[in-house]
């Protein structure tokens, strides 16, 4: 008998897919089922990264240059921990959400998008990352779909074809790259790839690709319309989870393959895209009529400081404070995921009681659903990054190398968006808490208000504080 | 021999291209995708030309064949509804 | 050699093509078209490259890696023009939406 | 739409783009090896079959394929999702009727030969797959509402039989102590026909399924009427 998690990680997921498309009638306890089997397994393969250090497993014997594998080391098991944690709490919400029709397609698609999730965390292959993102970007453009209203399905249309478009792309690179070097496993590749055109062409196609999926300014038009417009726990997984895989295979091509070839120039300019995210996202996010609209917003900003990270790494130096830095961008990563998606499953309570959200007319939503609203506003401590939340940790870290390193005008764009983040949080609020109170329960629905609060509980508090395992986690592997 | 493979080699790489350009720039959808399936053949013979003959067989049947066969049927349904469009009075056709 | 620029330079030109033809054209099905023309280029830029010659046996692993290419544009372009059909539905007009 | 500076710009970009694109795959495939063609080419006996792509689809990077079924499954599930077919084809004239009694057991026939011959010979389970998918287009065309598909019981477990049988196959090897989709010496040509049976039967069914569109129920006819 042998069990190995990093196969399970993602079998369980399309098992699960594959039971609950044959058994419509009773998707809702299979599809959570599978959550549940599917978050225990990445919980124990996280913890024995976290003791042991990064493992590795190679599907049919053949080995590396010839066949495919899977591999956990700190970076993918910090993001296969949130995604995992996040994706059960959306399961949870979305057991009570939908209706019994919606409930038969949302289950399969929503199963196999999580399937595809941890597929690409763990991926060492960069023509299996493409069928992950493909994978990853039908089930996402399916379920952004499920609300059925035109708006959602014109707007989901349009996030499929730029997904394809960025898929072919990357492709596109990778066929470069095979045409070089004969060869497709990333850590063989880090190996012999060398500064040159074809390198560099070969990195230009495959983040260009993810830039469109990451939707990383200016190319994030497609992204506010369709998750603003996706059923709440579907807008919650594709704001908290899915723009992130893009991120995160980005950072992972940089830093185990790209190494080599990168200069301070290409980190500027995605430090430069980065920042003209996070103050457009923020503006436009301030100047939002509706609720979800204005998390849609928010995520582009969010995105935004990731990429910034970027010119903040090449600058550094390699040593302790880059390992704090690159840390600091992965926690900044998880706590967005977690209050996002917190913040998105509060929202479509909102909408669901209120039966809108614009945020004009939200008054005394605070006395309606105070669980909600205080989701909302824990979700908001940690976008606008105060502290004690991991954003603030984060920020802090960013903030303080940026001056070592006398990169003041990335410290000018980080304030700003934080105080734009400020604005729009507090906005929401202030409509929120605008009429006199009046005695209601703390939670009305305990199985959607619950998943929203501890979400936002977990970005405001827990991250923030213990934030130390997470530096433990990222030595297997990525910083060592 | 190896002069008449090139020769071969050309014709058929420029009535590739020329087909793809005119799948591309053929603003009636129908005749598009009649186009586009016919470069799928090409394709396939191509692929068959370059010792991929496992290839040849799926662009020709997924590739052309299938693929061709959903978007001649959404081409129709496109075809269907402009007609109908353009015959009730007040509502403009699009023309983009 | 020869033959591997050749049918290699075309795939990339098939590639651009598509791209151009996908940022300037709105109908979905002229995008879906030009999105499958991108996926063509890529895919015949590597059967160019797996081929080796008349005599020795071609690259075998990017002609796998095409053949699931395929497939994954073919799933994407069903998908696709279900949504197309759906917003035709919706609308009674034809799929010209952006 | 498109602003006229746009319309030079973006050629010009993409010429650009093209010239550095030819450069770089000149550059790659001046210097570049076959490494990887010598490797697979040189392992295909020990893979159980003796087509060299069928070794690499489902035993070198068997995970790969195993997770493009399932983006299939996923672009059926995602038409399902979006509601009603479209209204059917009229019924065919008897001539072309008659066609089709022809084609479609022909087409099912070389449904069959693909797969069996996907071993030693061009062929495999996604061109066999196709064909069988054709098969149900064609009787779609002819006018069959359900494409010659089953109820909706059967065809939900049709369609997912492939990525089933795929990954049980996976889990129960791993399970074994062989590893995940890693075949025992002597079983991987048994297994590799079984798991491709089962996809061809799922990819055929999913295209033709996919080809007609809508979510489906028994009483399809009586919906897309309406």
């Amino acid at each position: 008998m042998m069990i190995d998690l990093l196969a399970l990680a993602v079998a369980f997921p399309l098992l699960g897919a594959v039971v609950v498309t044959a058994t419509p009638s009773h998707a809702r306890g299979l599809g959570l089922a599978s959550a549940v089997l599917t978050t225990l397994t990445s919980l124990v393969l996280s913890l024995g990264v976290w003791r042991d250090g990064s493992v590795r497993s190679d599907f049919g014997g053949w080995g590396a240059p010839l066949g495919i594998g899977l591999q956990a080391d700190g970076l993918s098991v910090a993001m296969l921990v949130m995604s995992n944690l996040v994706a059960l709490a959306v399961s949870v919400y979305a057991g009570s959400y939908f209706s019994a029709t919606a409930r038969r397609h949302f289950w399969p698609l929503w199963l196999l998008l999580w399937s595809a999730l941890n597929g690409l965390f763990l991926a060492t292959d960069l023509f299996n990352l493409y069928v992950t993102l493909e994978l990853l970007g039908l089930s996402a453009a399916a379920l952004g779909a499920l609300s059925g209203t035109r708006a959602a399905v014109a707007a989901n249309l349009r996030y499929l074809l730029v997904g394809l478009l960025g898929s072919m792309t990357y492709l596109m690179g990778v066929a470069l790259l095979y045409s070089r070097y004969g060869m497709l496993d990333i850590g063989l590749l880090a190996e012999v790839i060398e500064p040159g055109l074809v390198a560099w062409t070969a990195m230009a196609l495959m983040f260009s690709g993810l830039f469109l999926k990451a939707a990383l300014f200016p190319m994030h038009f497609w992204l506010p319309p369709a998750h603003a417009n996706a059923p709440a726990p579907v807008s919650a997984a594709l704001s908290a989870l899915v723009v992130k895989a893009a991120f995160y295979l980005v950072l992972r091509l940089w830093l185990d393959l790209f190494d080599p070839v990168l200069n301070a120039s290409v980190a500027n300019v995605l430090g430069l895209l980065g920042a003209g995210a996070v103050i457009w996202g923020s503006w436009r996010a301030l100047r939002a009529e509706r609720l979800k609209l204005l998390a849609a917003y928010s995520t582009v900003a969010q995105m935004g400081y990731l990429f910034i990270a970027f010119p903040l790494l090449v600058a550094t130096p390699p040593g302790l404070a880059r390992d704090n830095l690159l840390a600091a961008v992965v926690l900044l990563a998880m706590t967005h995921g977690f209050a996002k998606a917190g913040f998105f499953l509060a929202a479509g309570l909102v909408q669901k009681t209120a039966g809108h959200d614009r945020i004009n007319e939200l008054g005394g939503a605070a006395q309606a659903l105070p669980a909600a609203t205080f989701a909302i506003g824990l979700a908001g401590v940690a976008l606008i990054g105060l502290p004690p939340s991991g954003t603030f940790l984060a920020k802090w870290i960013m903030i303080e190398q940026a001056m070592i390193q006398g990169l003041w005008w990335w410290v000018v764009v980080i304030m700003l968006g934080t105080l734009l983040a400020a604005a729009y949080i507090f906005r929401v609020l202030g409509h929120a808490f605008n009429r006199e109170p009046t005695p209601y329960r703390f939670v009305n629905d305990a199985r959607t208000e619950i998943p929203a609060l501890l979400l936002a509980f977990i970005s405001a508090f827990v991250l923030g504080l213990i934030a130390q395992p997470l530096w433990t986690l990222l030595d297997q592997g990525v910083l060592g | 021999m190896s002069e008449l493979l090139l020769l071969f080699d050309l014709l058929l790489t420029v009535t590739l291209l020329v087909l793809a350009t005119a799948a591309i720039m053929s603003r009636e959808p129908r005749r598009a995708v009649i186009l586009y399936i016919a470069f799928g053949l090409l394709l396939a013979l191509v692929w068959a030309r370059l010792r991929a003959p496992d290839l040849a067989l799926a662009e020709a049947a997924i590739g052309a064949g299938l693929s061709g066969a959903l978007m001649l049927a959404a081409a129709r349904r496109a075809t269907a509804a402009k007609r109908q469009h353009a015959s009730q009075p007040g509502t403009k056709g699009e023309t983009s | 050699m020869i033959t591997q620029f050749l049918y290699g330079g075309s795939g990339i030109l098939l590639f651009l093509l598509g791209t151009w033809s996908f940022i300037v054209h709105p109908p979905l099905i002229r995008k879906l078209i030009a999105i499958n023309v991108m996926g063509a280029g890529v895919f015949h830029t590597l059967v160019a490259l797996a081929y080796r010659g008349l005599t020795a046996p071609a690259d075998p692993v990017p002609h796998a890696l095409v053949l699931t290419g395929i497939v994954v544009a073919v799933s994407a372009t069903a998908l696709a023009l279900a949504f197309g059909q759906r917003l035709d539905r919706d609308h009674g007009s034809s799929a010209d939406d952006d | 739409m498109t602003p006229a500076w746009a319309k030079v710009l973006i050629p010009i970009v993409l010429i650009a783009i093209g010239a550095v694109l030819v450069w770089a795959f000149s550059l790659a495939a001046l210097e570049g090896g076959d490494r990887l063609a010598l490797i697979a080419l040189e392992r295909v006996p020990e893979s159980g079959v003796s087509n060299p792509i069928t070794s690499v689809l489902l035993n070198f990077r068997a995970y790969d394929t195993l997770l493009e079924v399932a983006v299939l499954l996923t672009a059926l599930l995602g038409i399902w999702s979006l509601g009603p077919a479209a209204p059917a084809f009229q019924p065919a004239s008897p001539i072309l009727g008659g066609m089709i009694a022809w084609v479609v057991p022909l087409l099912i026939l070389s449904t069959g030969y693909m797969l069996w011959a996907g071993g030693h010979a061009p062929g495999g389970a996604f061109q066999a797959g196709a064909l069988l998918g054709a098969a149900g287009v064609t009787l779609a065309l002819g006018g069959d509402a359900s494409a010659g598909l089953p109820g909706e019981t059967r065809l939900r477990f049709l369609s997912v039989l492939g990525v089933l049988v795929f990954t049980a196959v996976g889990v129960i090897l791993m399970a074994l102590g062989y590893g995940f989709l890693t075949y025992p010496e002597g079983y991987a040509k048994w297994l590799i026909i079984f798991i491709e049976t089962a996809a061809t039967l799922s990819i055929g069914v999913t295209l033709a399924a996919a080809y007609l569109g809508g979510e489906p129920r028994d009483e399809r006819t009586s919906r897309s009427a309406t």
